[in-house]
């Protein structure tokens, strides 16, 4: 089994109203920071797993954001690998 | 006595502090988050509520806001800062009081009526209770779980700076008293000099019987208490 | 000029926008309206509609704007009292609750988008009613919110009730109105189409009070809040591919998105805009978007509007004026600023930093016209578009299977098939008996330091500061009833619901309420709706309790199940005294016990079946307006009286439940019981049947005889069953030959644990 | 001027208290996932803004951070370029 840390981007649909982008956006601008046009939150998620390779892996993380992390009437998601060690047996 | 009530965008306890402040008898004003300049107040206090929406973190936003400059000044030179829910949070994210505020360990909002246990009645706020008193009041937050690093718990301890604590009915230190997952049970905590005061329960909801509680009328009674004695 | 004849001889042709699609049947057919009804449309507009303008007619004469099935029944509803200020078609009712003080109150459903997104559809729902009674002048002081599920055994119910109880915390916790109460139901029944009802109050002087009318030729309309965007346009009605060719999915979100801060901006926006005198009338951009609330404003004052969508302030690029008009993005308003005071309302909106835009002005023509950058889009008469949509009155017919479930014989469910204290422990522990603290914890209950009585109660109660009154409201409806006897449901729903706020010490005053129901075309939908109606109009005739307004969502289903039919009442009540305010829960031991009504074997629908046996069967309980009538008076008047300790009406889980919770209260420091019930009945119906007109009360031994006389002088059955024990004491009823007993401990799990355990398990937004 | 799109990520601090990851690995596990080891979730900022050259906008999304998009006490931030695309001038 290898070790996998995994980076899941869970991002609000484009065209669905962002409300804490449009706060932010606005907080930005009022620091000065006008040349601003645009900002969208969304979730980085880090998730340290175990599988037999990298496609497990991958397809572990996006079975879970279809189950869980992410909300599929709103959000949309993209993974992928940011470290991958062998385990070091006992 | 003059207090202000500080609205910013979002607040939405600030009418309720705002009355009861005026039941010990405060002439109390709104100050809305442009205000600059606060000659002439006795005290200020920052309101619960969802300041810009809490939305990125509960207060980052409003601490950015203008009149923040003012309040910090005002503490800086040892005038009473009280905040209450939202207002705790900003005044961690605006640095006058240490640690942060972060999501509650059930992941959900959680309104209730909670005790806490009062341990320092050196503060303006609190003089008029008696040490070990225990209160019941409401909460109602989502990001209400105070966190900090070790070495600052200890810090705070070690200096009494921690002023209220969750606890059970009937005093004990237990999970189940702690409604968010606070390090240490902290309810309420104090700066260094004692004048700023931040706290998760709502004092202010919790000052008629027909509420369900009294116990919030001690906050404020000590401040009036304090500021006469030093005003007159 | 009827509605629906325009009189005006030169016709005004509108060329068609490039890009637009052709008008063919099969567009008519997608914006849902009948080939009937496109005929009317073009008699009407005397010529073929452009896109645009078909748009806006689709929408108004869909059945949520234009009530086509059930506006002739619903004019059987009782609307007039002597207190009743404004009745149905505004935003809000409003009445007169004495002090110089106005109530305004109104219930909304978002079923369908709840249904593909819990936690925006809960929350939008919220925020859609706080503007509706905030745009009568009233500021909000209270929400409930009235909710069915599917069983929770499912990860994807768990998931959608989890997602609808924070997504109507979290908007109304963050605007700042507290929550004093609603209900919850769990029932295979809503599984695939859950129940979310949200009701609001507002508190206003008298002559604060505002309506939505765009009045004044020559006024300036102003789009206020929130953007533009395409969020759900023509959600219900249009199938978003035939747009246009380059319009994906993605790009048409049928989601709205709640934003509550700047809910709180608009509401504290509008308040102020309001009592600045400069606007003669505001109306939220609900359903339909700028065109429902601009068409009904005019049709309000009989005016006509023209509009520049080029001018309304938008999210997105490249947005037709079909889109923006049809719109429901959420957080916006439609304001009429008087001619000269456009100033004042940019003045008031820039302090709450929101955005306001000059978008239109109010016209004497009688046309709604919709300029694009000065081309006309849209050139329409007004009027019909609110009152020319066709209403229909169908034919009805009872299902043969609900008339077999209601007939079917109960008689071996009344012999209990093992340990009655382990059915009475499962009973409460049943979702739909157990403790909803799970829910209402997630909920602000406190903000704006009014709430006497918080949810949990058989009503919730505000107390109007500055004055000696307070103000108690409910929400209820058992759907199991109303399936199985429209009429009888309907009517025990009325019933229940002014039941409760007696019990707190109110006065029943009006009712607003929220009809959900099946497919209205279906006859043996149709067939409920009526009865429905029918029952509500006695029941609200019979309390005094007009209806100042309400809400109709039809469709509810799933692969053609209908849910059942939920006609939820949202009733508010007058407390004349605060010292009135009645808890629900036992206070001293030693108190005695007293049974106000009758226990009978009717256990007809009653949660007991559907816990020991999954059966939703039989008569629902016989409902006797007359004795509940005589019932409520004769508890408020020991009220008033201070004869009570506590008075606590029966429902879900019969008398045995309603003792528990008597006991437990909020949960702390429950009281022992020690009750004994004689009543020549098999145990399982003394003690779980859902017979209507019993209130349990406690009072002072020595108050106890008066109590029981007062009753009888209302001609109102009364006994006492037996006394408050001690917090060390057990829980003991027994009945003929049967009985319940069991520890405070396992009393207190059995109620407060079930929730919270169910809800601990994982949940799936898979389906 | 150039257009950015700049991602942000913002995390919690390592060590400290991540109650939504904690809930998410608790989640996981129960649904069957019991090969996860940790989780940690944060934010993911994406700001549009027009900078001179990618040096400048990295500089911005960082000075944004420190100012108010990560919380000092709590929370680690990245930055990253995810777009650039040059701006046409009428
Ligand atoms: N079930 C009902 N009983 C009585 N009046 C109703 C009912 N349903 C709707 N109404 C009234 O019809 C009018 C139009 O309702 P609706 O379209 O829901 O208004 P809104 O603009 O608030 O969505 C409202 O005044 C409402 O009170
Ligand atoms: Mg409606």
């Amino acid at each position: 089994m290898n070790h996998f840390r995994m980076e899941i981007l869970v991002k609000p649909r484009p065209g669905l109203l962002d409300p804490q982008g449009k706060a932010i956006h606005h907080a930005l601008r009022s620091l000065g920071w006008s040349d601003t046009q645009d900002v969208r939150v969304g979730k980085a998620i880090y998730i340290d797993l175990e599988a037999e390779d990298s496609d497990t892996a991958l397809q572990t993380a996006q079975a879970m954001c279809r189950k869980i992390l992410a909300n599929p009437v709103t959000e949309d998601f993209e993974v992928s690998i940011v470290e991958n060690t062998e385990r070091i047996t006992a | 006595m003059r207090v202000g009530v500080v609205t910013f965008p979002g607040s939405n306890c600030d009418y309720d502090l705002y009355k009861a402040a005026q039941q010990i008898g405060a002439k109390v004003e709104f100050i809305w988050h442009r205000q600059k300049n606060l000659d002439g107040y006795d005290a200020l206090m920052l309101p619960g509520g969802f300041s810009y929406g809490d939305y990125l973190r509960a207060g980052a936003i409003a601490r950015i806001s203008p009149v923040m400059e003012d309040i910090i000044g005002f503490a800086e030179n040892g005038g009473p800062v009280l905040g209450i829910c939202n207002g705790f949070q900003i005044l961690c994210e605006a640095g006058l009081l240490p640690g942060s505020l972060v999501r509650n360990a059930s992941l959900r909002f959680e309104s209730k009526d909670i005790h806490v246990l009062v341990e320092q009645t050196d503060t303006p706020f609190t003089s008029e209770y008696q040490k070990g008193q225990i209160l019941r009041m409401p909460i109602a937050h989502g990001e209400g779980n105070y966190e900090a690093d070790d070495q600052l718990l200890e810090e705070l301890e070690a200096e009494g700076r921690v002023v209220f604590r969750y606890v059970s009915s009937d005093g004990e230190l237990s999970e189940e008293a702690n409604p968010n997952g606070s390090k240490n049970s902290i309810a309420g905590l104090s700066n260094k000099s004692g004048n700023v005061l931040g706290m998760m329960p709502h004092p202010e909801r919790a000052m008629e019987e027909i509420l369900g509680s009294i116990d919030g009328v001690g906050v404020f009674l000590s401040l009036a208490t304090n500021l006469s004695t030093v005003v007159l | 000029m009827s509605a629906g004849e325009s009189a005006s001889v030169t016709i005004p042709l509108v060329p068609p926008r490039t890009g637009d699609p052709e008008i063919t049947s099969e567009l008519v057919a997608d914006h849902g309206l009948s080939d009937d009804e496109y005929e009317r449309i073009c008699r009407i507009m005397g010529r073929i509609p452009t896109f645009t303008e078909l748009g806006v007619f689709s929408a108004m004469w869909s059945e949520h704007c234009g009530y086509k099935n059930s506006k002739r029944l619903l004019q059987l509803l009782p609307t007039e009292a002597p207190w009743v200020i404004q009745g149905p078609g505004e935003n809000a009712g409003v009445i007169d609750i004495g002090d110089g003080y106005a109530l305004a109150f109104k219930i909304e459903s978002h079923n369908h988008p709840s249904a593909v997104e819990p936690y925006q559809g809960a929350a939008t729902g919220v925020g859609g009613i706080l503007r509706d009674v905030f745009t009568m002048g009233a500021r909000p002081i209270a929400i409930l919110d009235s909710l069915r599920f599917g069983d929770l055994d499912s990860a994807r119910v768990r998931y959608l009730f989890g997602g609808v109880v924070s997504g109507v915390g979290d908007y109304g916790n963050c605007v700042g109105v507290p929550n004093i109460g609603g209900e919850v139901a769990f029932d295979r029944g809503y599984e695939g189409n859950p129940i979310v009802n949200a009701m609001c109050l507002g508190l206003m002087k008298k002559e604060d009070l505002i309506t939505a009318s765009a009045s004044g030729v020559g006024n300036t309309l102003m789009a206020v809040g929130a953007r533009t965007g395409r969020d759900g346009i023509h959600g219900a009605t249009f199938a978003s591919e035939e747009l246009s060719e380059e319009s994906e999915e993605s790009s048409r979100p049928q989601v709205q998105v709640g934003d509550p801060f700047t809910e709180k901006l608009l509401l504290e926006a509008s308040l102020e805009l309001i009592s600045s005198g400069s606007i003669t009338g505001i109306q939220d951009m609900g359903a339909a978007g700028i065109t429902s609330s601009a068409a009904e404003m005019a049709g309000r004052a009989g005016n006509g509007v023209e509009i520049d969508v080029a001018r309304v302030p938008v999210r997105e690029p490249d947005m037709t004026p079909y889109e923006i008009l049809l719109s429901e993005s959420q957080e916006r308003m439609l304001v009429v600023a008087t001619k000269g005071y456009e100033g004042e309302v940019h003045r008031i909106l820039e302090k709450w930093e929101l955005e306001a835009e000059e978008i239109g002005e109010v016209t004497a023509d009688g046309r709604f016209r919709v300029l694009e950058d000065g081309a006309v889009v849209a050139d329409m008469p007004a009027l019909p578009l609110t009152d020319g949509c066709p209403t229909y009155e169908r034919e009805g017919i009872e299902a043969d299977e609900v008339r077999e479930l209601r007939e079917m014989d109960l008689a071996e469910h009344l012999i209990p098939e093992g340990d009655l204290t382990k059915a009475f422990l499962l009973l409460l522990a049943s979702p739909n008996v157990a403790s909803k603290r799970w829910i209402y914890h997630q909920y602000d209950t406190t903000v704006r330091t009014s709430t006497a009585v918080r949810p949990g109660g058989d009503s919730g109660v505000i107390r109007i500061r500055g004055t000696e009154k307070a103000i108690a409201a409910t929400t209820d409806c058992n759907g199991r009833f109303v399936y199985l006897d429209p009429r009888q449901g309907a009517m025990i729903a009325v019933a229940e619901a002014a039941r409760n706020l007696v019990c707190s010490g109110a006065i029943p005053t009006a009712i607003t309420n929220n009809l959900n129901f099946g497919n209205p075309l279906k006859q043996h939908i149709y067939y409920q709706f009526r009865e429905a109606v029918l029952g509500m109009a006695d029941a609200c005739k019979a309390f005094e309790t007009p209806v100042t307004g309400g809400n109709v969502s039809f469709y509810n289903e799933t692969d053609g199940l209908a849910i059942y039919p939920t006609p939820v009442i949202g009733m508010v009540g007058i407390i004349e005294n605060v010292s009135h305010i009645s808890p629900q829960s036992f206070q001293s031991e030693g108190d005695d016990i007293v049974l106000l009504g009758e226990n009978t074997a009717e256990i007809g629908g009653a949660e007991y079946l559907y816990v020991t046996a999954g059966l939703v069967a039989g008569f629902p309980p016989r409902v006797d307006l007359t004795h509940e009538r005589q019932l409520q008076r004769a508890v408020l008047t020991m009220i008033q009286e201070k004869e009570l300790r506590s008075a606590h009406d029966c429902s879900e889980g019969g008398l045995a439940c309603t003792l528990a919770e008597c006991a437990l209260g909020d949960g702390e420091a429950p009281f022992g019981v020690n009750v004994v019930l004689d009543d020549a009945l098999p145990p399982v119906a003394t003690l779980f049947a859902e017979s209507q007109g019993r209130i349990v009360v406690s009072c002072a031994p020595d108050r106890t005889e008066n109590v029981i006389r007062l009753a009888m002088d209302h001609g109102v059955p009364a006994r006492k069953i037996g006394t408050v024990g001690g917090r060390e004491e057990s829980f003991h009823v027994t009945a003929v030959s049967g009985q319940i007993e069991t520890d405070l401990t396992s009393l207190h799990q059995a109620y407060f644990g079930a929730l919270p355990a169910i809800m601990n398990t994982p949940v799936s937004s898979e389906k």
